[in-house]
C-alpha cells in the first residue's frame, strides 16, 4: 500500500504537469506585457476591448439557448427511453455519438448548403436565421455529453421501480418528472450544461465558417495578431471554465442526497 | 361477492402465455401468497392488480368494480417493491408522506399521519434520515409504511424480502404480518419462497406455467398437495415406489412389506406408484402408530440447528428425515445401520 | 504440528482493529467454517491466507512453512469467491484449465484434467460454452473446478453461496461438502449464514469482533455456547429469568416451580440468571423426561414446512418452540392455553 | 406499448432527419460539379489532388501514433487505478475531464509559449518536434473519451476479483493484464481509438495554429476557395469515419463473450 500511494502522488504529479505546465508558462507570458516587469497590461487591455466584450457576451448567450434547448431536448428523450423503450437504448446511444464521429466542417457546409439564401428555408440569410442555425450546431456537438451526462445521472436510479412506485401512490406523469425525475438528474444536467457551456465558448469551426461575432474566432485572431493579450485571453477563458465546474462541485456537495452515490 | 376477485384473467407477452385462465378470490383482510418458481407468471398478476399491465382478457374487480381499465394511479392500491423503491432525494417523513401530499391531504393531518406511519414500523425517530443512510432492512419497512400511508384498499408485496440478509428477511416476514393483522389490510404477497409463503399466509396459491395449480391454506398446501409440482415445490419429499397388491383396498408392497393406505389406489394390480413422504412423517427406530418399519443406512447427516436432516438409503431409494436437535445424544454417523418406520396415513399418493 | 496453523494474527485497517490474536489449527482434510456477522474479520482473515492481504503480525504456516511473505499467487492456494468471479473472455474449460496453462501443464494432461474436473462437478458438456450463458449455481461449480484443477493445498471459500437462490442454496452446498470430501481437501469457509457453517462443517470458528470467540464441532457450538453471543447468533434461543435457590445444588426457581440443573449456579442465592432454550428442547405438553412444566398462552404460529415454529408466553416472557408438523393435527391456534414441558439437561446456563 | 412504438418511430426519424438532412443535401451538392447532371467530377479532383493525400496521409498516420500513445498511457492507469486506488477515481477521472474545459486554443498557445525556439525545450523548432507536440495535444484532446471508454470497459468486469482468482491461481501481472484485461477491453479501447481517429481527422485549430500540413485546416482552406470539392470532401470525411464506426460493431458482434454485456 505504501508504494502504490508514492506511485499514485508520482502520477497525480505529472498529470498535473501534463496540463498545468503550459498554463502557467502562458499566465507568466501574459504578465510580461510591461517591459521589464509583471504587469496586468494585456489583461486590461483585453478586458477593455469593446470586440471581447462582445463576442464574450455573444458566445455566453448562444450558450444559454443551447443549454436551455439541449435539456428541453434530452431530459424527456432519455427518462422516455429508459422506461418505455430499454430496447431502444443502444440505437438512441449511436445517435447521440453521431456528432463526435461527424467533423464540424461537415455539419456548417451541409447547413450551409441546405439553408443559404436560394434555399427553401433561408436561414443564412439573416442573422437571426443563423444565429439559429448555429444554436442547431452547436446542441449537436453537444449532444453527446449532454446526453451522456443524463443518461449517467438517471442510471444512478431506478426509474421505472420509481415509477411505478410513484405511480401507486397516486402521482401522475408531471409530479413524477418535477418532483422525482428532474430533482435526481440535476447535478447531471449541470455538469451537461457545463460542458456544453465549455464547448460553444471555445468552438470556431461553426462560428467562423457561419460568420458570426463569436468568442472562439475572436481568440484565434487575437492569436495571429497580438501578442500578450492571446495568453491574457486563455488564462480568462480558462479562469471561467474552472469558476463554473467548481459551482457545479459545490451544488452537487450541497444536495445530500446524491452523498450517497458519490460513494 | 368476495372484496377483490380475479377472473378469468389471461396475458401473453409476444408468443408466451405468461398468465392462463387465472382464478381468485380474496375476502377482505385476507393475506394470499403467490409462490411459484421465477417465470410462473406470479408478477405479472400482481402488475396487473396494481395496473402496470394491462390484461389480454379477464377481469379484476376491487369492491364489485371493475379496475381493469383504470389508471394504476386511481386504483388506491399499496405497492412495496423488491427494489425498496424509495425515493432518494426525499427523506424518510417525505417519502411516506409523498402520496398523502399528491393526494392533497392538509398538512398537519399529513404529517401526523406520517409519524403514526414511522411509529407503526417501529422508526420513530427516522423521519429526517435519507434512505441512503438506512440500512436494507429499514428502507423496505419505510417502503412499506409508504404504501401503507395513503390507506390502500389492497396492499401488493412484491417480493419485498428477497434482496434482505437471511436474518433480517425472518424478522422482518414476522413484523409485515404482524402489521398486516393489525391494520386488516387485503394483502397479495409473491415469493418463490415456500418458507415465507408457509410461515405467513392465509391462503396460498401455487403457481406454475401461468396456471394457479392449487389454491389452499399453508396447512393443506403442504400436507395434501394435489399435484406432483405442488408436493415437490413446496417443502422437500421423498418418493418409494411401491407396487400395488390390491388397488380397491389400497394396499401396496415396498421392500416385501405390505402397506395398507388409508384411500384406494387409481392403478392395477402390480402396477407401479409413488409414496410420497415428507421427512418428518419418518422416524428413526419405531414410533407411536408408525405401522411400517424398513431397514435402512445412513448415508448423509446434515446438522440445520434445531434439526438433523438424516438422508437415509432403504427400500431402494434415498429418503430425507428430520429428526430434532438433542444435546444428550450425539447424531447418528454415516454408515449406519438403523431402521425407519412412518404411517401409512402420512404417506402422499401422487398420480403419475 | 497441524497442517495449516495460524498463529497470533493481527489486523488493522487504520484504526480500526479487524483482527485480534486470532489462532487456528486446521487437520489435513478438515473442513473448517469461519462464521460471524459482517465485519467480524472472518473475510480478512482468509485474505490474509490467500495473500491479498498482509497480516500486521502473527504466522499463517502451511505444511510447516510461514507463507507470510509469499505473494498470492506462489501459495498453491485456491479461492472461490462470492461473485464467481469466472473470467468473461474464457470458454468454461478454458476458465478451468487456467492455472493448468499458467503453471505449465502440458496441454494433453491438461485437457484430462479440465474434463475430469468437469465431471466433477456434473458438468461434463458445458466446457464450450462461455460464463455468461450459464446460470448462477453452474457458474459457481465451475468457479469450484477451477479452484481444484491445480491441486491446490488449501480451498478458501470466501461466502460462495451467498449470491444463489435459496433452493440453489441448499443443492450445492451438499455438493461442495461432497466434493470436499471426495477429495480430501482441506477447506475453510467463511460465512455469516449459521446453517450452512452447521451443515458443512467438521468445525466452526463462531468470530465476533476480531476475536475466535468458540471453536468447536457444529454440535458442540449449538448445544454448548460457551458466550452469549454465540448462542444468539447460532440458532435460535428463548430466556427464561430465574431466581437463583440454591447455588450449589444448581436449584432454581422460574414461575414457581423449582428446577434443579446438573450443574452449579455462579450467582448468589436470590440472584438472578437467565436459562436459555433452544427452541426443540420445549415440548407442547409433558413429555418423556422433561421434568419440568410451565402453563403458556400460544402467541404465534409460524408454519415453516416440516417444521411450526409456535411463540408461546410463558414464565413472564415469550418462547419459541418447534414442533414438527403432522398431517393428522393442525397447528394450535393463536390464543389457545396449553403447556410446554423441557429437561433441566437442555438448559443452557449464560452467565451474564 | 402500440403507441409508444409510433412514438418511437417518429422520435427516429426526426433523429435521423437532423443528422442526415445536411449529409444528404451536402452529397446532392457534391455531384453537381458538371453542370446539368450529376458527376463524380468534385470527388475525381479531391482524390487527385496532390495536397489531400499529403494532408490525409499526415493525418491518419498522426491519428495512428496518437492512438498508440493513448492506449499506452490509459489502459495501466485505469486498470491500476481500479485495482489499487478506487479512492482516487474520481479525481483521475476530473483530470480527465480538464481538456473538455481548456479550449485548444489556450492548449496551443501554451505549447507555443512553452516549448517555442527560444525556450528550454525547442520543439517548435522542427518539423519533427512541431510533430511530437502536435501529437501531445491530439492525445490531450482524446484522452477523455479514451479514458471513458476504457472506464466504461472495465467496469463491465470485476477487476479487482478477478485479478485476485488469477493471482491465487498461479498468475503474474503480466498473465494478467495479458490474457484478461486486455481481452475485455478490447472493444473499449478500439471504440477510443476510433474517437480518437475522428477527433485528429477532423481537428483544425491546434494543426492550424501549429501549422503543420494536416487534414483539417486543408478542408477549411478548400471551403473557403472551391465550390463543390469541399462537399465532396466532408462526404469523403464521413464515409471514413462512418467505415471505421461499422467495423468496430463489426469487432463487437464477433468477440462472443461481449455478447453477454450487450443484453
Amino acid at each position: 500500500m505504501r508504494s502504490a500511494k508514492i506511485w499514485s502522488w508520482i502520477a497525480f504529479a505529472a498529470g498535473m504537469l501534463y496540463f498545468f505546465l503550459p498554463l502557467i508558462g502562458m499566465f507568466e507570458f501574459s504578465l510580461r506585457a510591461r517591459r521589464g516587469e509583471y504587469s496586468f497590461d494585456a489583461y486590461a487591455s483585453v478586458l477593455g476591448d469593446p470586440q471581447f466584450r462582445a463576442t464574450f457576451g455573444y458566445s455566453v448567450l448562444m450558450a444559454l439557448f443551447t443549454i436551455i434547448f439541449g435539456i428541453l431536448l434530452v431530459v424527456p428523450t432519455v427518462f422516455w427511453v429508459r422506461l418505455k423503450l430499454p430496447r431502444w437504448r443502444p440505437v438512441i446511444e449511436f445517435i447521440t455519438l453521431l456528432p463526435l464521429v461527424i467533423p464540424p466542417i461537415v455539419i456548417v457546409f451541409g447547413y450551409i448548403r441546405l439553408y443559404n439564401t436560394s434555399s427553401w428555408l433561408p436561414l443564412t440569410g439573416t442573422a437571426m436565421g443563423t444565429n439559429l442555425l448555429l444554436m442547431f450546431g452547436y446542441t449537436m456537438l453537444a449532444l453527446p455529453y449532454m446526453y451522456r451526462a443524463v443518461d449517467t445521472g438517471l442510471r444512478t436510479i431506478d426509474v421505472q421501480t420509481l415509477t411505478e412506485a410513484a405511480q401507486s401512490l397516486g402521482a401522475g406523469w408531471i409530479t413524477i418528472l418535477a418532483r422525482l425525475i428532474l430533482p435526481n438528474v440535476l447535478v447531471a444536467v449541470l455538469s451537461g450544461a457545463f460542458l456544453t457551456f465549455a464547448i460553444v465558448i471555445g468552438e470556431f469551426v461553426l462560428a467562423a465558417l457561419l460568420n458570426r461575432p463569436a468568442f472562439g474566432p475572436y481568440m484565434v485572431w487575437m492569436g495571429a495578431n497580438k501578442a500578450y493579450e492571446p495568453a491574457a485571453l486563455a488564462v480568462i477563458a480558462f479562469v471561467v471554465t474552472w469558476a463554473c465546474m467548481a459551482l457545479i462541485q459545490l451544488v452537487t456537495r450541497l444536495s445530500a442526497h446524491t452523498r450517497a452515490q458519490q460513494r | 361477492m368476495a372484496f377483490l376477485e380475479i377472473a378469468r384473467l389471461e396475458k401473453s407477452f409476444g408468443p408466451l402465455r405468461v398468465v392462463r385462465d387465472f382464478n381468485l378470490s380474496v375476502e377482505q383482510g385476507e393475506f394470499i401468497s403467490l409462490l411459484g418458481p421465477s417465470g410462473c407468471g406470479k408478477t405479472t398478476v400482481l402488475r396487473m392488480v396494481a395496473g402496470f399491465e394491462t390484461p389480454d382478457s379477464g377481469a379484476i374487480q376491487i369492491e364489485g368494480r371493475n379496475v381493469v381499465r383504470q389508471r394504476p394511479n386511481a386504483r388506491k392500491i399499496g405497492m412495496v417493491f423488491q427494489a425498496y423503491a424509495l425515493f432518494p432525494n426525499l427523506t424518510v417523513a417525505q417519502n411516506v408522506g409523498f402520496g398523502l401530499k399528491v393526494a392533497g391531504v392538509p398538512r398537519r393531518e399529513a404529517e401526523e399521519r406520517v409519524a403514526e406511519m414511522l411509529a407503526l414500523i417501529g422508526l420513530p425517530d427516522l423521519g429526517a434520515r435519507y434512505p441512503f443512510q438506512l440500512s436494507g432492512g429499514q428502507q423496505q419497512r419505510v417502503a412499506l409504511a409508504r404504501a401503507l400511508a395513503v390507506r390502500p384498499r389492497v396492499l401488493l408485496l412484491d417480493e419485498p424480502l428477497s434482496a434482505l440478509d437471511a436474518k433480517i428477511r425472518v424478522s422482518l416476514r414476522t413484523e409485515i404480518r404482524t402489521i398486516q393483522q393489525r391494520l386488516g389490510i387485503t394483502t397479495i404477497f409473491v415469493t418463490h419462497d415456500q418458507e415465507e409463503a408457509l410461515s405467513m399466509s392465509d391462503r396460498i396459491v401455487v403457481m406454475n406455467g401461468g396456471i394457479a395449480e392449487q389454491v389452499g391454506t399453508p396447512f393443506e398446501i403442504y400436507n395434501q398437495p394435489t399435484t406432483k409440482f405442488v408436493a415437490n415445490f413446496v417443502g422437500t419429499i421423498s418418493t418409494l415406489v411401491a407396487e400395488v397388491e390390491d388397488p380397491a383396498g389400497g394396499a401396496v408392497r415396498v421392500a416385501g412389506q405390505t402397506i395398507r393406505l388409508p384411500r384406494p389406489v387409481e392403478a392395477p394390480r402390480g402396477g407401479r406408484i409413488g409414496l410420497a413422504l415428507r421427512p418428518e412423517a419418518l422416524h428413526l427406530g419405531a414410533g407411536d402408530g408408525r405401522d411400517t418399519m424398513l431397514p435402512a443406512t445412513i448415508a448423509d447427516v446434515q446438522f440445520l440447528g434445531s434439526v438433523i436432516r438424516l438422508q437415509l438409503h432403504t427400500g431402494g431409494t434415498t429418503v430425507a428425515l428430520d429428526t430434532f436437535n438433542r444435546p444428550d445424544m450425539p447424531p447418528p454417523r454415516v454408515g449406519e445401520h438403523t431402521q425407519v418406520s412412518f404411517a401409512a396415513r402420512d404417506v402422499i399418493v401422487l398420480d403419475s
